[in-house]
């Protein structure tokens, strides 16, 4: 599954842009965030606070428990501060 | 019309664009966000925005579609910038036509207030204690609830 | 700023002059308005504004001063012609520019709302069934009195 | 007194200025719309639905029971329609 991530996100977690094979309980959203927490401190510090992560599958904005699907694009990232 | 890019805009070309040549607009309103010298109590030298390429376009896109179901509008346009920017530098253009000018006001600030809380950018700030990235504020979240239709 | 002309003027430039070498502007809002091609159910040729010199002047730099009175404003710039316009021309601009959007915003409207109910022009338009001036709206008194104060 | 009138108030009474000597009794607008009224039926015309007449002393509005005073520039006009 390709992850992405942005702004302090990325900054945080050390990479820009990932390939990651998630094992196959992995379903929603929900369950990627708590999976990727357990990959390391930097994925536990960037995602830690999950009011602060907002998501998009695909390039649409997704709640908590969205499911997911095989080839997904997901984008983990901060409250936007554009304009 | 949107687009996201780099480089500077004139507002004055892209308005006059926005008419020329139509005798039905009663009215255009515009905003142009600047870059700040003084943001959050510090001093900033400039400020890098970054953006995610495919999604900013289909949110903005999607934020222009609203505000055309909202409202009888003879043209809408965005121009929002990403890259590295200077104190007084422009940021953005939003700026809406319509035979009426509640229409085009309404508009044009529902597109700013949605934008600032939909569209994927994050600003980076250059201050003397170091980069600092911008915190989503909540005056933003409740401009943004104004147009919450109930 | 005020001033009132029979020269058309550059939306562009004018905007470019309100903020240029300032680094303490976060926004500028701005309303254009132009003459439409029907009004009032009528195909118009074109329209003369009539207004009256010195008093017009006085009223527009009491309504800047207004808003200056009830927005902190950077800058103020209200442009409003007089004398033959066709279809599409301009006929005012208003901008205000701010530290934040919502003073921008508010005060470019209020600027707008009460120039139509208090600046002293009147428009005569050419329709086939020959000249006629135009009514006061209601809606307009209306959105002047949002800004009376309580 | 000066007396500016402008727009279809102009044309209803024929002349956009003029200077009138009023009789001593006419102490405040009101007394000097109806004055005017009296003066032959173009002024009637033009002034006769109050509702529609504005007036403005020396360039600021004022009300129906404003005082005059020797010297003073009164329009009278319909509600504005700039913008």
């Amino acid at each position: 599954m390709k992850l992405l991530y942005f702004a302090w996100l990325r900054q945080k977690i050390g990479v820009a842009e990932e390939n990651l094979d998630l094992p196959a309980e992995i379903a929603t959203v929900a369950q990627l965030v708590d999976w990727l927490k357990a990959r390391g401190p930097r994925y536990a510090d960037a995602l830690g606070n999950t009011k602060l992560v907002r998501v998009a599958v695909n390039r649409e904005y997704v709640g908590y428990d969205h499911r997911l699907k095989p080839g997904d694009e997901v984008a983990l990232f901060p409250p936007v501060t554009g304009g | 019309m949107i687009r996201v890019q780099r480089e500077d805009f004139d507002p004055g070309s892209e308005l006059d664009a926005l008419t020329r040549g139509r005798t039905d607009i009663g009215g255009v309103t515009s905003f142009v966000g600047l870059v700040r010298e003084m943001a959050g109590g510090a001093t900033i030298a400039g400020m890098t925005l970054e953006h995610y390429p495919g999604m900013t376009e289909q949110q903005l896109e999607a934020i222009e579609a609203e505000a055309r179901r909202r409202w009888p509008l003879d043209a809408v346009l965005i121009i929002h910038r990403f890259g590295e920017l200077k104190p007084g530098d422009r940021i953005v253009l939003v700026a809406t036509a319509a035979s009426h000018r509640d229409a085009a006001f309404d508009a044009c600030r529902f597109l700013i207030d949605w934008l600032k809380t939909k569209a994927p950018f994050w600003k980076l700030e250059e201050t003397a204690a170091g980069p600092r990235w911008v915190d989503a504020k909540d005056s933003d979240d409740q401009a943004a609830a104004r147009w919450t239709r109930k």
